[in-house]
Order: structure tokens, then C-alpha cells, then sequence
């Protein structure tokens, strides 16, 4: 069990290495949310540190949204999923892993891009600090929930517009707690709870959303 | 799933057992008959409740007249996570025992559901106005109600994407099943979380702490909102029965029968 | 229980709806170890609907299959791990090597094959010469190829289930192919397989199952 | 060739239409883009409308990006660009065919929604038509400019990045142009002058992009 | 010029590399008018390279085609005017019914066929009973079957390029596809095929072309 994870993150990972366009996109789409914001938005300092993290939660936000559609795209077409339905693993555990490769792709780099960003906002050293470790329990989170909507609508018409639908409503509150996290430091309250919430949801996530997600592709594949 | 001895389509339909009425065919001149009474309380139980909420109970010290809105707000609150909850049950009883009626019921109840929750969230919100001073804040009971409402237009939209119906009523059945974490989110958030949001008046374990006038008239309502759900819970499973089992002998036979003129017998 | 008593996999009653069509109904067949079985039948009758039932890739509108003399669902891992099966679409990442790419079937599908076993399979199968080229560049024919590598590979599985295995291989891979089937067979594994062109496969027991006799 | 131009659009309408998600995907990041950051920011209206029309155009520019990238993409894999290059008619017609409809899928939603997105961000009705006026102008040309990038890098290993690092040096001017339009019409400069930028880019991209879009198309199926 | 002095299309000395192999080199043939070619050879010879090169779709390493006697690069739309490619891939669109299929394909080939036309060549194909049902939801020899329909509504093309035109097909379109082909050389056209089963095909004069012997 243990191997077969092992295996499927290290696959992953290299295909999307040789591929080299998976590791870039949402990085890259990150950095560009981030970076046209300043130049479409004006540069005064106040007015940028104040948007900073609420504009960096976005992109992450949008960054996963509009990439994790595509988590089981390419194994559904070229039949990679009907072997992993057959597999004597656990159906979850492989999500799990791809979810995880997934994961170190698109919302690790993210974490460690933005200090850099954060620099560019003019955000104080705490400030940052704060809004990375934010980034870094709620992305996994964004990476879970996405996965299970992207199983719901693999395949489907308006698969695009589906997911956003199903995963949205879900992706909000951590925006809000992510977001929020800063502020309530600007306005001298504790960052604890909105990160013990965010951490509340990694949790839960992290328990229910390989199984629904396991489930949703057996459904996906009859 | 299991293809259990229990499967509505091996169940003889003769002998009397709940199963019995677990086959659509079995089921909808039951659900016929349980119409009227519905409308007929549905009706009754609004005009009392009514009735009681803006003529017998009292004006609010501090609200004055704008707290009536929780004659509509709270049972519209209540409905919309009961029947998420009964979606998540009948989902849950057709997974396991491979019924089709359940998930039938199921897709039944979503847009009632819906309704509800809009009900709910807009009532709130004219509400939050007057005595928030905003319609709107991100307050853990609001944010989780809203998620609720969404959670049912993601099941309508989700089984409407699916051509194959018994692939959309299990693709279905895994977002009602695992968004029911989301009730017990909404119910609890007012004791979990210090939010703006008032806490639960009402409760089993201890004497209510609100008028008893206003109290009637809050259970009236959400008595009619019951009543209401169930009628039209019932018309549109039978028309999703017909639908789905148009190909059937025995929809067949009715729709001559109902070319006759008796569909409800 | 003693081996030939028991079909190594069994149909009841099966009957497939897809969209408005039912394809079959009332299928049954019993399957012995060792034993080769060719789904025949024109395209659309549903042969490739039957063969992902058998593997539980999709339920059957009625009807059950049996493992063992076991319901198949109860016995599910027991199922899965004495399948292997071959789709019409190859499993094959264009960015891997032909190797990398039987390392990762092996992988998700659970086994453990040594390397070199895999390394051979490959050189067997006619792609010796073709190692370290990207999937993406190699013809129809050796894509094919790395698919059915897999199954040069394997020892372990008790059926196989083959979905036109022969298609846009040339006459030299055929014959290795039906070589491998053969060799399978005689180890006391059971095949299904479906194909439109007529190949020779030495079997002791065999049976055709002919979906146009099924349909309605 | 006028008869090949008009099937082309109406086959990929039609497909588009059949896959719902299209149509939907670029209309929906916009409208998520737009909404998600009053959220992330914070509700004060001044704030808002001075960051109204970068924004816009921001979201604009990324949903262009995003999904142009896939604009040949299916038509690659499924075998239908080569008998694109097999025709009798000229590929420069067919590709323009493709990108007209590209525009009216993605393009031309978010200017019409344009006008509602506005008002959320609290800007005047001058203010308005300006932001839709530069969009319409400046979203085909966004179209055109990304169709090239994407036969350019078809096929390639890390397409997303490339068509990002081969496209982004154009938008960034358009985006200024188009951006800055209400910028200076509240400094209480003429906007003329940018439109007019705008209009030019327009009209060299459409001679331009659609021969080599053409050229790099008969490159990447050698 | 009478017609059969002046070959439809020639290939001189042509050589093909893929990567860092050589294919083939030094291939030359002329194909007459109403004459059928069979391009034989290994996976993996090259076949698929040289019909590709033979329509215009990739360059050859050296050597040029020519067109009824002129070099192809130099007329190059009449060259184009008289193909029809049909690959490996069958160029239908999942969402497309095999009906609204055919239209696009016409009318990226630049062609006015008329509707009834295209209809008769489905029904024809034996798709008469899956002429509602998105591709998607077709099996995979009737996908091919839809792609095929094109030939049977061309009356045009001077020659057809066919890479494998019976994979996933049963026995009975096969015969009607070779059918087809027999009647478009008796109509004066020439084809060019490859395939790695054996199918009859009439017609009155056909060579051989063996990849493996210009193999390096
Ligand atoms: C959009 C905003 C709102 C939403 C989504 C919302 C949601 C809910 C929900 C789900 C319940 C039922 C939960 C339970 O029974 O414990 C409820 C009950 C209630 N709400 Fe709201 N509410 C909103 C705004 C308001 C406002 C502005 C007020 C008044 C200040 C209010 C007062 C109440 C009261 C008094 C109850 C009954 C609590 C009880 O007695 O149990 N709500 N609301
Ligand atoms: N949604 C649907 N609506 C109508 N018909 C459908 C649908 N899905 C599948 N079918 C039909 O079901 C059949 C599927 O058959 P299947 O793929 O099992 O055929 P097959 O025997 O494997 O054929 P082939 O030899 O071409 O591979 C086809 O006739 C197809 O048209
Ligand atoms: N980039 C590359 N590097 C190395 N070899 C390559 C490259 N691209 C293609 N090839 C080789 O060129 C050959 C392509 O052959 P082609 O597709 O024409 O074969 P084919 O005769 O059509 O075979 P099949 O019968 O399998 O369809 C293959 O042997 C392939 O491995
Ligand atoms: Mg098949
Ligand atoms: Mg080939």
C-alpha cells in the first residue's frame, strides 16, 4: 500500500517533469495573477499591502481550480484509469497519491514563491509569515476538495463550469479563513483559530476526500 | 453496489412488507392517494400559523415588528436541513440496497430543498439588515447555510450533466451523502464558533426561552412548510417515476388507464 | 475443491443496457482454468461491454458474475487480483520510454515484477531496438506492443481479459502474441479475448461465446 | 472560401455548444476573477472602483491564456488538424475561422457581461463604456495573438509555459492601453488615443496572425 | 498527354529519418491511374512516415513526389484537391453524431457533398441504427466506420491514401469497404493502402510495395 503510493507520486511526478508544462502552469499562472495586480491596479504601497493577501489566496484559489480538472484527464483518455480501477490497491490510496503529486506540483511551489510575492506587496515580515503558513495548510485542502469535484465531472458535458459549481461554495470559506488570517493580525486579534480552522479542514479533507473521490471515479467509469 | 436480495426488482409483489412499497410501480398509487391530505394541511397549518404570527403574537421590545420575518426564517432554516438530510438518508438506503425508488425520492426533494435553503438565506439577509445593520457578513452559520444552498444546486446540476440516469443518481448520491457533514456544520456553528448569529432558542433539553405565542406559530409554520415539502416531494417522484419507467409495463398500462381518466387510482 | 470442478469465472443471467439499446440478455457461460474463450460478434454487439463487466468495470443491467463459484462482488479483491486486462485504449503515456512505461502499469496495477523480467518482455515483444524513444514517437504498432508487454510479463494473473489484442500488429507480433497466449494457457491461466482477425492459438479447451446469438 | 470560413464557425459553435463547458469556462473565470476579489480585498467602494478597469482587464487577459492554449488542441489529438492541412481551401481561412469563433465563445461574454461587473465595482456609466469599449477592441486581438502561440507551441513539451512566455510580452502592452484608457479618462485626458492604439494592434494582428499561425501549424505536424 | 503515360503520382528516390533512424531511402515507385498499392512492412518500417509523406503532411529527407508528372511542392493545390488521407486517427469528434461528423469533415475538405449523399454512405457503412448517438457512445469499430464514410461519399479524389483502414472493423464492413475500393479503381481512381491483414481487394492492376526492402 505504502508502494503502490510511493510509485504513483514518483510517476506523476515524472510525467509531469517531462511534460514540464504542469509544474509551470500553476506557478506560473500564480505569479502572473500576482504580478499583473500591481501593474493593472496602481503601485501605491497602502493600497497593494492591504489587497496583498486576499489577491494571493485568489490566485491560489483560481490556480487550483482551473488546473485540478484536469488531475484524471490524461489517464481517463489513454486508459490508465481502467488499470487503476483493476489494481489490488486501494482505489483511494492511488487518488491519494496523485492528489499528493498533485500537490507538490502546484500548491508547494506556491508556498515557497510567496514571500517573493509578498515582498512585491510591501507586506511586513509577520505578515508574511502568516500568510504562508496560511497557504500552506489550506492548499492541500484545495487540492483534496478539487480532486473529488474533478471525479464528479470527469467526463461530463460543461465539465469545466461543473466543478467550479461543485467546488467553489467550498473553496470560499477557506479563502475567507486564509484571507482573514492577516487582518486579524492587523487588527491585533490572534491568528490561532483561523489557522486551527484551516487545519480543522485539512483534516476532515484529507479523510473524506480520497474515498468520495475513489467512489465518484467508479461511478465516473461504468 | 451489492446486488442484495433486498433489490427492489426482485422483491415479489406479492406479500406485505416495507419493501412493498419500495418498487415505483407499487409506490405511486400510494403516492397518489397521500396528496390531497398534504395540500389539504399544507393549507390549514399556513393560514393558522399566520394567523398566530402577525395577529396574536406580540411586538418584540427591541425588534419591534421586523422580527416577525422568523415566522418564515427559522422554519425555513429548519426545512431546508431536514430535507438535505433526507436526501443524504434515501441516497445512503439506495447505495446499499440498490432501490431505485430512493434515489427517485432523492432527486425529488433537491429542488424543495433549495428552495428552502433560498428561503432561508434571503430571509436572513433582509433580516440581517435591521438588526446587523448589513445583509450580509461571513459569519460561520451564514457562510455554511449558503454552502448548503450551493451543495443543492451542485446535486440538481450534477444529475442534470449525466445522461445515464443510474450514473447521475450515484454520482449524486456521493455529494448528498458527503455534503451531509455540512448539517451538522450549520446547526452547531452558533454554539462552535462566537458568531453574530443568534443561538438555538429552541431545544429539546430545556424549557423554550422565547413567548409561547411565538413559539406556536413558529412550529405552525414549520408544520406547513412540512406538509408543503411532502406534497410536492410526492408529485414530482411521480413524475420522475413515469419518466424514468416510461419503457415499463406498468407505466404503460397506466397511461392508457389515464387516457380513461383515473391517474390516481 | 478440486480445480476443474469449480468455473474460474461464470455468468449468469447477464443482461447490458447502454443508452436506450440493450445489447444481450440472458448470457451465460462458465469458464475453466485453462481454457480459451473468443467473444465473437459484429461491432456494437457488445463485446466490449461484456468484457468490462467481467472485470467489474461496469455493473451488467441484470444477471451476476460468479469467481470461483463466489459472487464476484463479495470476492472483489480476490477478482481483481486474479485479472488482467487489456483495453482497446493502451495505458500509454507518450512522455515514458516503453520502460518506464511497464514500470508504471506494474506499479499501479500492484505487482512487483523484477526490472529485468520487464527489460525482457520488451526485448520479446519486438521493441529491443526501440527503448529509449518516447511513446509519442513510436509507430501504432509499437504502442501496441508496450501494452501487450504486460502481459509477457506477467506469470501471476488466472485470466486474462483481452480486448483486440491484435490490432496494428504485424504478422511476426501476432505470432509472438498468440505464442504468449498459448504459453498462458497451458500454465493452466484462462483467456478471453475478442478479435476480428482470424488467429491460430493452441489451446486444449476453448469455446466461442457469439454476442450476435445474444442480442435483441 | 467565404463557405469554408462560415461551416468552420458554426462546426466549432456547435461543438462548443455540445461540450457546454467551453462556452462556460472563460465567462465563468472572468465573473470569478472579478466577484472573488471584491471578497479578498475588501467592500470599500473607492477602492474598488479604482482598481475597477485593471482588474477587467487583468481577468480578461488570464482567461484568454488559459484557454487558448487548448484552442487546436483536440483537433490535434483526434486527427482533424491534418486533414485541416489537407484541404483544398487556404489554412490562414480556416484558422481565422477558428479564432472568430474562439472570440464569440470567450471574448465577446465578457464584454457583454462587462457592463454588470462594473457596476459591482461601483464605476460611472462613462466610466463603463469605456472599460467595454476597450475590451471589445482589445479581446480579439487577444485571440489572434494567442492562436499563434498556441500553434507554436503545439505538441510541445511545456506548452502552457511557452504560450505564456511567447504571448505575455504582447498582451502586456494591450493591457496598459487597455487598462489605462480609464485612467486617463479620469485624469480627464481624451481616451481616443488609446482606442486608437488599441484599433491598430487590431489590425495588424488580423493580417498577420492568422498566415502565421498557418505557417507554425504545418511546422508542428511534420 | 494520354492518361496512362503519365503516372498519378511518383515517388523518386525518396528517404525518410525519424529521430536518429533511417526508415527507408532510395524508394521509388510510380502508381498509374485505377491502380491499387499495397504498402507493406514491419511495425515500425516506416509505412505511416510515407503515406504522410505522400500527401504532403511531413517533408521527405531527401528525394522529392511528384504529381501527374510535375513535382508536388509546385502544384501543390491540385495536388491536395486530388488526395484523400485517412489515418490511423479517425478525426471524429466525440460530440459530434456520426451524421453532423461527416458534414465537418467536408466542409474542412473544402467539399459541397450533398446531404443524402453523406446519409446514404452512413447508412451504407451499416451506422443506419446509430445515425442519433454522439461518437462518444459508439463502439470503437463503429468509430472507424464513421471516419470510413468518407469514402464512400467521395466521387472526387483522383487518389485515397488509406493508413490501415480495417482495424476494429467485423467481417462484413471490411467487405463492404473493400467493396468501396474496388469500385473507386474501377471508377479510374487509385489507392494507396496499407494494412497488416489479409484482405481481397479487386482490382485490374496492383503492386507491392515492401518497406522492409528499403529498410537501412
Ligand atoms: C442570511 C443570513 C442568515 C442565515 C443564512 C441564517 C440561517 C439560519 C439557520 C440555518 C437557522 C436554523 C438553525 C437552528 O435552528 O438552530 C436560523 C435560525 C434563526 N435565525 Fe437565522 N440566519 C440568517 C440571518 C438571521 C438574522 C439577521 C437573524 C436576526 C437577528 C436571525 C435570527 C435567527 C433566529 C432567531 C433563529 C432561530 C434560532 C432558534 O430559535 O433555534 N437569522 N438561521
Ligand atoms: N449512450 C448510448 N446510447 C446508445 N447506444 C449506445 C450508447 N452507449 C453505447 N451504445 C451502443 O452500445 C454498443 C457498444 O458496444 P461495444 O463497444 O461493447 O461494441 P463492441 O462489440 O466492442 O464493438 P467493436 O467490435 O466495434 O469494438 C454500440 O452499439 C453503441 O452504439
Ligand atoms: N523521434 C524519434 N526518434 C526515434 N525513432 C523515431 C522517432 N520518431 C519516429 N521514430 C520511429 O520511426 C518509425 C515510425 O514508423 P511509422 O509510424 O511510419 O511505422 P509504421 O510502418 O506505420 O508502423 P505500424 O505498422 O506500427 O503503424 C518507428 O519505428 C518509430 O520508432
Ligand atoms: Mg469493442
Ligand atoms: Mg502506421
Amino acid at each position: 500500500m505504502l508502494s503502490v503510493f510511493v510509485s504513483v507520486v514518483r510517476r506523476d511526478l515524472l510525467l509531469a517533469w517531462r511534460r514540464r508544462s504542469d509544474v509551470l502552469t500553476a506557478l506560473g499562472f500564480f505569479l502572473l495573477v500576482t504580478s499583473l495586480f500591481p501593474l493593472g491596479v496602481g503601485p501605491e504601497p497602502d493600497q497593494l499591502s492591504r489587497i496583498a493577501a486576499g489577491v494571493m489566496w485568489v490566485a491560489a484559489l483560481l490556480a487550483t481550480l482551473l488546473s485540478v480538472q484536469r488531475l484524471f484527464e490524461s489517464d481517463e483518455a489513454d486508459g490508465t484509469l481502467e488499470q487503476m480501477l483493476l489494481s489490488v490497491e486501494p482505489l483511494a490510496v492511488i487518488v491519494l497519491a496523485k492528489v499528493c503529486a498533485y500537490w507538490l506540483l502546484t500548491g508547494l511551489p506556491l508556498v515557497v514563491i510567496a514571500p517573493l510575492i509578498a515582498l512585491q506587496f510591501n507586506l511586513s515580515p509577520d505578515e508574511t509569515l502568516i500568510v504562508c503558513a496560511t497557504l500552506l495548510i489550506g492548499t492541500p485542502t484545495l487540492s483534496l476538495l478539487g480532486a473529488v469535484g474533478a471525479s464528479l465531472t470527469l467526463g461530463l458535458r460543461g465539465g469545466g463550469a461543473l466543478i467550479a459549481l461543485l467546488v467553489l461554495p467550498l473553496y470560499v470559506p477557506l479563502l475567507i479563513f486564509g484571507a482573514g488570517a492577516v487582518d486579524a493580525w492587523r487588527a491585533g486579534l490572534g491568528v490561532q483559530s483561523h489557522l486551527a480552522l484551516l487545519g480543522a479542514c485539512l483534516l476532515v479533507a484529507f479523510a473524506v476526500c480520497p474515498l468520495a473521490s475513489a467512489a465518484a471515479l467508479r461511478i465516473a467509469q461504468d | 453496489m451489492s446486488d442484495s436480495p433486498l433489490s427492489a426488482a426482485r422483491v415479489p409483489s406479492a406479500g406485505f412488507s416495507l419493501f412493498h412499497y419500495a418498487s415505483p410501480q407499487t409506490f405511486f398509487p400510494l403516492a397518489g392517494k397521500l396528496l390531497w391530505p398534504c395540500w389539504i394541511a399544507a393549507l390549514l397549518l399556513t393560514v393558522a400559523g399566520l394567523y398566530t404570527a402577525f395577529f396574536v403574537a406580540p411586538t418584540d421590545a427591541t425588534q419591534g415588528d421586523s422580527y416577525r420575518i422568523i415566522f418564515i426564517h427559522v422554519p425555513a432554516a429548519w426545512m431546508s436541513m431536514v430535507i438535505y438530510m433526507a436526501m443524504a438518508f434515501w441516497c445512503a438506503v439506495g447505495l446499499v440496497f440498490n432501490t431505485r425508488l430512493s434515489f427517485m425520492m432523492s432527486s425529488a426533494l433537491a429542488p424543495t430543498g433549495a428552495l428552502w435553503a433560498f428561503i432561508a438565506l434571503w430571509t436572513g439577509a433582509l433580516w440581517g439588515k435591521p438588526t446587523w445593520g448589513t445583509y450580509w457578513v461571513w459569519d460561520a452559520r451564514l457562510t455554511s447555510e449558503l454552502i448548503l444552498f450551493f451543495l443543492y444546486c451542485g446535486y440538481m446540476a450534477l444529475q442534470a450533466a449525466i445522461d445515464d440516469p443510474r450514473r447521475a443518481d450515484r454520482a449524486g448520491a456521493l455529494i448528498a451523502i458527503v455534503g451531509a457533514i455540512n448539517v451538522p456544520i450549520i446547526y452547531f456553528s452558533v454554539k462552535w464558533w462566537n458568531t453574530l448569529h443568534q443561538g438555538s432558542s429552541v431545544s429539546m433539553t430545556q424549557s423554550p426561552t422565547m413567548a409561547t405565542t411565538m413559539l406556536t406559530g413558529m412550529l405552525l409554520m414549520a408544520l406547513a412548510a412540512w406538509a408543503y415539502t411532502i406534497g410536492v416531494a410526492l408529485v414530482r417522484v411521480r413524475a420522475i417515476m413515469i419518466e424514468r419507467e416510461r419503457h415499463t409495463d406498468w407505466v404503460r398500462q397506466l397511461s392508457q388507464a389515464g387516457s380513461n381518466g383515473d391517474m390516481n387510482a | 475443491m478440486t480445480e476443474p470442478a469449480v468455473a474460474l469465472i461464470e455468468a449468469r443471467a447477464l443482461a447490458c443496457v447502454r443508452g436506450r439499446a440493450r445489447l444481450f440478455s440472458g448470457l451465460d457461460f462458465a469458464l475453466a482454468p485453462g481454457e480459451l474463450m473468443h467473444v465473437a460478434g459484429a461491432n456494437g454487439s457488445g463485446k466490449t461491454s461484456l468484457l468490462r463487466i467481467l472485470c467489474g468495470l461496469s455493473e451488467p443491467e441484470s444477471g451476476e458474475v460468479r469467481w470461483r463459484g463466489e459472487p464476484a462482488r463479495r470476492v472483489s479483491d480476490d477478482w481483481r487480483d486474479g485479472l488482467l486486462y487489456l483495453g482497446h485504449r493502451n495505458a500509454v503515456k507518450d512522455d515514458f520510454t516503453p520502460l518506464e512505461n511497464l514500470r508504471a502499469s506494474a506499479a499501479i496495477a500492484g505487482e512487483t515484477t523484477p526490472e529485468d523480467t520487464l527489460l525482457r518482455a520488451l526485448v520479446d515483444i519486438g521493441l529491443g531496438a526501440r527503448l529509449d524513444v518516447p511513446a509519442r514517437s513510436l509507430s501504432q504498432g509499437q504502442r501496441r506492443r508496450v501494452a501487450l508487454a504486460r502481459l509477457l510479463a506477467d506469470s501471476r494473473s488466472a485470466l486474462w481479459i483481452l480486448d483486440e489484442p491484435f490490432t496494428a500488429l504485424d504478422v511476426r507480433a501476432v505470432a509472438t502474441l498468440a505464442g504468449a497466449m498459448s504459453a498462458h494457457l497451458a500454465r493452466g491461466g484462462s483467456i478471453i479475448y475478442t478479435t476480428h482477425q482470424p488467429v491460430d492459438i493452441d489451446a486444449l479447451r476453448r469455446q466461442t461465446l457469439n454476442l450476435d446469438d445474444f442480442s435483441c
